[in-house]
């Protein structure tokens, strides 16, 4: 057995020597092209949500700007580190890693590689104690969810205010998938608004603990239906559009999330937009632009990259006044929703 | 693979070079690449073990998974209190706390098994969620969570980490990259050390031949004056201890504390497959465990190079496991000029039959 | 203390019952089939596997023909057919039985992704339309009855059909003679072979028969529940009704009691929103459930005594 | 009674199985209405012929003609349909189905769409009890049932399938001499009510007495036909062996020296939890045989359970020269030089699929001949021990490596047989020790038994044989319902034992 293992290792290291002349470099692509690695995390591109906005801003970006773009997808967390490392390794202009959970592996790779720029969604490259490291190779592609959660939110509110819910019962409610930050920042905003333009209101705030099985979401969302909400934002993305075919089998309202999600049921009255495909879009133009900066940007309404979409309803017009005019408040300052849900 | 519509030459490639490190192309490298695998295979190894053992016993342990929650959680625990000691005393005490975890949570099992006669495969699942659950309540708002929101407990000390094999420094080239890519970390002689362990267990000592005994014939066990009530439970405590070990292992080597990772972790259940396909010898567990992990890696690399999923690896480890239960690979053995020990293929290891009937159940003495 | 006064409250609320009612019936059908094939000497832990592509091909076809009908009609043959494998090789090839059943569970999770990335690139898998998915049904006035007409009869289809089975099942296994043939395979081959009775044949149907309960399943699951399909997105239900099937000693109204504990969990889980306690603790509540119950009176439970033994004609 | 038409014919019946020849051309016809015996030793290939004709087994060349038709049987429907029905040695019963049910299984009656007819059930058995005289309770339990009565549902349900041409392989192996003697008279009925008989055996004595005429295999092959009247025990059996065998047991007076072991008013319970031995004492001495004799199911089981630690008692005590050993467990007893050959050889006695030379070793694995610390194998001393029992009790195998489940059944005892008496115990618990094996092992074992009597082991024997019993034993003890009834002397009359075994005679409870 012994000597079966060096074998193995002797064959290692011819199989090392060959592939030494590659090295970091790439002299198998054109000087000119820019290539580009996309890692999803666990939710994998048909998640309906950020995995798959990321690989529309990567797909828009492979048209208009002529790069080549790669894709892997994480099967589990043990992988983002490999999986990164893949990339970076291969001398890939940009590694986007995708998704709050995977700060850290971004942290560690992008401290190995600092001459490979990064990007991440929803986070920084942090160390293991979600410290960030503010490494300069580091794109931190952040949102203000609690801008779009508030839009929708000050909707919900001001339709039960006005006695315009299916029975105006004063409850509404948001399901979440995890309670992780970029979760609870759209809760937090939802729940601020709709109880700042109706404050009788109350809002129930659940987690499936899940992002794709919309199974989980349906039955926390009917619960919150049996408790009277008849407004339903689903904040878990995949998982979520159980949460909205509740609503829909129901009959009352839902909000989408990330994207434009109308076409999930018809009971979803506008969508709460986190374009995570103009996030991916503007950091992979930065590079081919060569004016990629490390560090956190902010995507938010002051950048078009955050708002609502208005979907199956005809919102009263009042209404939708309201809520343009918080969106207007919020741009401009006068109004911060609170990134933390409030009690 | 030619029904997957890309190009399968690239693919065979992609999943050879992110496995094994061999025939890489597109500038891949493979020394990460093996270092990648290994660091998959290191769990796999013990937590394959933890599978293969009760399996000698008649007993099936679903729950591994479970099992290296409690060693991972236990380790992390320790990791964190104890963290700023020194290595030397840090890391055995919390690997050894990440055993004994991992042995309560099976123990509970061997104990309801032996007692009760409830059988393992329920109380395995159900520890199995019991573990999962607790691991998101421990850091999802819970006791163990780091103090900024995030589903991560904060990280283990310094003393409490396994050092890597190659320097951790970004500044040092070893084969093209910066030395720290290479994650491959001493936890993997942990882990050859443990299936050595496995090994002389299980062949060498009275304790082995009483558990293959049990996993035989209860009935012969006992007239031989094995305890096999007891036998089940102390099976069960030594599987533990090995899932445990993996989970410990874990985050000494790799993760440095509990991430959200471990909600979806599969590591305990790919165990059984490892444990089929090793046929339950420790030689064999290695073998099946670089397969997975290699397959594991390889699958990731065959997706960039080749751009077809990466799922197709489920597929390919299915089929091996079917070709297991046909028992392809023993005729084969057969066929080979150096295929020894038959004695230790397949009819060795207690059939579906054993571990489902009323000879994995023990019968009441009065 | 609040939390337990709300676990309370919520236990005398007809919608929680009504949940639990539908999570165990996505526990009940592939551990009916279970049962089935475990009574018959086959041992099988692929329920997973099956309901998974269960779901998958009812996706599919729903997608593409807009008919639940269909759609689930063809979800249960691809349980089926996944179920049919299993058969062969573990009754043709005696293969080991543990062996084929994780085999088949990892293939059928790497066969749906891997199709998913074929049909539907790297885009969604598509969303069935509001009134394309199984119908839910209110029994006109049945479902009046307080309390229990929400709880029994304002559900989908599949629960009434799942309801029927139960009793069908049960009675089929210990009532008729194609029942006492399927008993008598599975505890004691030799046996019914010598009694003129054709093992092979018995084994296969009653494997395919699982097959197809768990592909009701995962229609069920996909085009009933979720109208749409997610990797994995069984999420272990297999192997929970696995456990209920033993839990319930290889019976169809045990193996139902132990789904409707696992239901209950569930249910109490998705009702996090309005329990003042940490919904994960929460959640291991049915499993710890479990676990008591088994280390109390019901724990010893004897499976058929040929399960998991291939059968070799002419042996002893 | 039998006249020249044959019920059945077989012709020039081939059947090769991996690795042997289980049948070479043999020629085997019985007349309609005969009781024919077929005998052999074990592993001569008579129940792969019975099979063949039952249609488990295909032959693969020859063929089957049933009442002088050619007859293709594919399967054991085919066989039901010509009118075939077999009693098998293990018994094709579920224990966990009713008698009714068992009986009925694969002509169920029907009522409705499918459902079972529990009421047809029991009409039709009530029938046959009234036609055959087989009284059975059809709502029973088939696995609370003694084994004679497990044998009539067997019966029950051979003639309910409408059978004229009966198999019955070993039918008395598992029966008590008087259930053997009710199952004769059962045949002799069904003759008389015109059925053929098939009777495998390997008891001479029973063919003898039952049987019309005789065909004797070996290897595979036929090596004799004999009508009953004609010939003996010694004909047969040196027929069967291919040699002359000495059927009498050849033995010096025993030497008893000191009491060495002590059974004091022994009480213990069944698996089932009531009394199975109700106050058992006796003693035994180095250099003698202790014969137990009883029907089965009277506590012998029990009692050996007992004495080698593998039940616990709820009385009484064992006392090993001046040792108190009545709690101790198996290990500890075979540590203290009790050694045991359990009846139940592949269940209990052997771990199948170990190999000789880890089975040599089954019980004294923590032994320090054996396990350094009690922990660590020592395989170099295992490995000698395996290799000096494997030749001084003449275990026929390729190594000591090989699996027992490889050997034959006589080699598989003779491994128990050397395992325990390779230690040279101070007593020796055998329980019947050549249940199930060939001639030739049966005398190697006996040989082997006397000599170690004659070392000065003290030795009790329990055997369901009461040829047995009276052959090797220097006192006889009669067990009947969890006592020692009597303790008699080797040449006590065999009609005397018959008595005391089912409950007659003059019970002297407790006697020494």
């Amino acid at each position: 057995m012994v000597h079966k293992r060096l074998g193995i290792l002797g064959l290692a290291a011819v199989a090392l020597m060959i592939a030494a002349a590659c090295g970091g470099s790439s002299p198998g692509t054109t000087a000119k092209q820019i290539k580009v690695g996309l890692v999803t995390d666990t939710g994998g591109l048909n998640d309906k949500s950020f995995n798959h906005l990321a690989y529309v801003g990567l797909q828009k970006a492979i048209a208009d700007l002529g790069i080549k773009g790669d894709v892997i997808e994480s099967k589990n967390g043990d992988e983002y580190v490999p999986n990164l490392t893949n990339f970076a390794s291969k001398g890939y202009d940009l590694v986007l890693g995708n998704g709050f959970l995977m700060q850290p592996a971004i942290g560690t790779v992008a401290g190995q590689f600092p001459n490979v720029h990064f990007a991440i969604v929803d986070g920084a490259g942090t160390d293991a104690s979600f410290k960030d490291l503010k490494l300069p190779n580091v794109q931190d592609l952040l949102f203000k969810e609690q801008e779009s959660g508030a839009l929708v939110g000050a909707m919900a509110g001001m339709l039960e205010k006005q006695g315009k819910g299916p029975a105006n019962t004063h409850v509404i409610g948001a399901v979440g998938g995890i309670s992780i930050p970029p979760v609870n920042h759209y809760i937090a905003g939802y729940k601020w608004a709709a109880a700042m333009e109706d404050p009788s209101i109350k809002v129930l705030v659940g987690y499936s603990n899940d992002f794709s099985d919309p199974t989980k979401c349906s039955s926390v969302a009917k619960s919150q239906i049996g408790n009277k909400a008849e407004f339903i934002f689903q904040v878990a993305g995949g998982c979520g559009l159980g949460a909205l075919q509740a609503a829909g089998q129901a009959k009352v309202y839902s909000f989408g999330v990330d994207a434009d999600q109308k076409d999930a049921d018809p009971s979803v009255i506008a969508s709460a937009l986190k374009k995570v495909d103009v996030a991916v879009y503007t950091s992979i133009k930065s590079v081919v632009n060569g004016k990629f900066q490390g560090g956190e940007t902010r995507f938010s309404l002051q950048n078009d990259a955050t708002g609502y979409t208005l979907d199956n309803f005809n919102l009263p017009a009042d209404v939708k006044a309201e809520v343009d005019g918080l969106a207007a408040k919020i741009k401009a300052g006068t109004l911060t929703p609170p990134a933390d849900i409030p009690a | 693979m030619a029904i997957a519509g890309a190009d399968p030459l690239a693919a065979y490639q992609g999943l050879l070079c992110g496995g094994l490190g061999a025939l890489c192309g597109g500038c891949e490298n493979p020394a990460l690449q093996i270092s990648n695998t290994i660091v998959f295979v290191t769990p796999l190894i013990t937590t394959g073990i933890a599978v293969a053992l009760p399996f000698r016993a008649g007993l099936f342990n679903i729950g591994a998974e479970g099992q290296l929650l409690a060693g991972a959680v236990t380790y992390t625990v320790i990791g964190i209190k104890l963290g700023n000691g020194p290595a030397p005393v840090v890391i055995p005490v919390a690997l050894i706390g990440g055993m004994l975890a991992g042995s309560l949570w099976a123990g509970i099992a061997g104990v309801l098994k032996a007692l009760v006669g409830a059988h393992e495969v329920v109380t395995t699942i159900m520890l199995n969620y019991v573990a999962q659950w607790l691991v998101r309540f421990l850091i999802i708002g819970g006791p163990l969570q780091a103090p900024n929101g995030f589903s991560a407990s904060p990280p283990t000390g310094p003393g409490a980490r396994l050092p890597t094999l190659l320097p951790h420094d970004n500044s040092l080239i070893i084969f093209g990259l910066p030395s720290s890519v290479y994650r491959v970390h001493t936890g993997l002689f942990i882990a050859l050390a443990a299936a050595a362990l496995f090994a002389f267990l299980l062949w060498r000592t009275s304790l082995g031949y009483e558990i293959r005994a049990v996993g035989q014939s209860q009935r012969a066990a006992r007239y031989a004056g094995v305890d096999v009530r007891r036998t089940i439970i102390v099976t069960m405590l030594i599987a533990g201890a090995f899932s445990g070990l993996a989970g410990a292992i874990q985050i000494a080597g790799v993760d440095h504390g509990l991430t959200d990772k471990y909600f979806s972790d599969t590591t305990g259940f790919d165990a059984i497959a490892v444990a089929l396909l090793g046929l339950g010898s420790a030689t064999g567990i290695i073998l099946a465990s670089i397969l997975l992990g290699a397959l594991h890696a390889g699958g990731a690399v065959m997706q960039s190079d080749a751009g077809i999923s990466a799922n197709l690896v489920l597929v390919l480890q299915a089929l091996i496991l079917f070709s297991i239960a046909a028992n392809f690979v023993g005729a084969i053995r057969r066929l080979l000029p150096f295929g020894r020990k038959p004695a230790a293929l397949p009819p060795d290891l207690p059939p579906a039959a054993g571990l489902m009937s009323e000879s994995a159940t023990p019968t009441v003495q009065t | 203390m609040t939390a337990i006064s709300d676990i309370l409250h919520l236990l005398f609320t007809a919608n929680l019952w009504q949940a639990t009612l539908s999570a165990a019936i996505l526990l009940l059908l592939p551990a009916l089939g279970g049962v089935i094939s475990e009574r018959s000497g086959v041992v099988n832990i692929a329920m997973e596997g099956m309901m998974l592509t269960g779901a998958f091909f009812g996706v599919v076809a729903a997608l593409a023909w807009h008919n639940p009908w269909l759609a689930t009609g063809v979800a249960i043959l691809a349980g089926g057919l996944m179920a049919a494998v299993h058969a062969v090789v573990s009754i043709q090839f005696r293969a080991d039985q543990i062996v084929s059943g994780i085999a088949i569970n990892i293939f059928a999770a790497g066969l749906t992704v891997f199709l998913i990335n074929r049909i539907f690139g790297l885009q969604d898998v598509g969303h069935l339309g509001p009134n394309e998915g199984l119908p839910y049904i209110s029994i006109g006035g049945l479902d009046q009855i307080p309390f229990f007409g929400k709880v029994l009869f304002q559900q989908n289809i599949v629960v009434y059909v799942a309801l029927v089975l139960l009793v069908l099942i049960h009675v089929l296994l210990f009532r008729t003679r194609i029942g006492l043939r399927i008993r008598a395979v599975g505890e004691h081959p030799q046996a019914a072979d010598t009694a003129g009775i054709n093992v092979f044949f018995i084994r296969y149907s009653a494997v395919i028969t699982s097959g197809l309960l768990s592909g009701l399943s995962g229609a069920f699951l996909a085009i009933g529940v979720s109208n749409t399909f997610v990797p994995n997105m069984t999420d272990g239900r297999g192997y929970i009704a696995l456990a209920a099937m033993i839990f319930g000693k290889w019976t169809p109204f045990g193996a139902f009691g132990a789904c409707l504990i696992f239901g209950l969990g569930e249910a109490i889980y998705a009702n996090n929103s309005i329990i003042h306690a940490s919904p994960y603790l929460l959640s291991m509540l049915p499993y710890i459930i479990t676990l008591v119950v088994l280390a109390g009176v019901v724990g010893r439970s004897s499976p058929p005594a040929a399960d998991g033994i291939p059968y070799v004609p002419g042996s002893e | 009674m039998s006249d020249e038409r044959l019920a059945v014919d077989l012709r020039g019946i081939t059947k090769q199985f991996p690795g042997v020849l289980a049948n070479s051309n043999v020629d085997f016809s019985v007349r309609a209405g005969e009781i024919h015996a077929l005998v052999g030793e074990n592993g001569a290939g008579k129940t792969t012929l019975m099979n063949i004709l039952y249609g488990l087994v295909h032959a693969d060349s020859g063929e089957i003609l049933v009442d002088g038709k050619p007859a293709r049987i594919s399967g054991p429907r085919d066989a039901i349909a010509h009118g075939i029905g077999m009693v098998h040695q293990h018994f094709m019963l579920i224990p966990v189905f009713t008698v009714g049910e068992n009986v009925m299984l694969g002509r169920e009656p029907v009522t409705g769409p499918d459902f079972y007819d529990h009421r047809h059930a029991r009409q039709a058995i009530q029938e046959l009890t009234r036609r055959y005289g087989l009284a059975l309770d059809p709502d029973a339990r088939m696995g609370d049932l003694p084994v004679g009565l497990q044998q009539r549902a067997e019966i029950v349900k051979v003639l309910y399938r409408g059978a004229n041409i009966l198999i019955l392989d070993e039918p008395t192996g598992v029966l008590t001499p008087q259930e053997s003697k009710e199952l004769f008279g059962v045949l002799r009925d069904l003759v008389k009510a015109g059925k053929t008989i098939i009777f495998i055996s390997h008891k001479l004595r029973e063919v003898l007495e039952i049987s019309d005429r005789i065909t004797v295999m070996r290897r595979g092959k036929v090596v004799g036909h004999l009508t009953t009247k004609e010939t003996d025990e010694e004909s047969i059996a040196t027929l069967m062996v291919g040699r002359e065998v000495l059927l009498r047991v050849d033995k010096k007076p025993a030497q008893p020296g000191a009491v060495t072991f002590k059974v004091e008013n022994l009480t213990a319970n069944s698996d089932r939890g009531v009394p199975a031995l109700k106050g058992v004492s006796f003693e035994l001495r180095e250099g003698e045989i202790l014969g137990i004799a009883g029907v089965e199911g009277n506590g012998q089981s029990e009692l050996t359970e007992v004495l080698a630690g593998s039940r616990r008692v709820t009385g009484g005590r064992v006392l090993l020269g001046d040792r108190d050993v009545t709690t101790f467990d198996a290990r500890t007893e075979r540590e203290a030089g009790i050694a045991f050959i359990p009846e139940d050889r592949r269940g209990a006695g052997l771990v199948l699929s170990y190999s000789i030379a880890e089975n040599l070793i089954l019980g004294r694995q923590r032994s320090h001949q054996f396990a350094w610390h009690e922990f660590v194998l020592q395989l170099n001393a295992i490995w000698s021990w395996a290799r000096r029992l494997v030749k001084e009790f003449d275990i026929r195998t390729p190594s000591i490596n090989t699996a027992v489940r490889n050997l034959s059944g006589g080699n598989q005892q003779k491994v128990i047989v050397a395992r325990e008496m390779g230690t040279h115990p101070k007593v020796l618990i055998a329980a019947q020790p050549t249940r199930g094996v060939d001639i030739g092992a049966i005398e190697f074992i006996h040989r082997r038994l006397i000599a170690e009597r004659d070392a000065g082991t003290a030795i009790l024997l329990v055997s369901a044989e009461l040829d047995e019993i009276r052959s090797l034993s220097d006192r006889i003890a009669v067990m009947y319902e969890g006592q020692i009834v009597s303790i008699e002397p080797p040449d006590a009359p065999e009609e005397r034992l018959g008595l005391l075994m089912t409950g007659g005679g003059a019970p002297r409870v407790g006697a020494a």
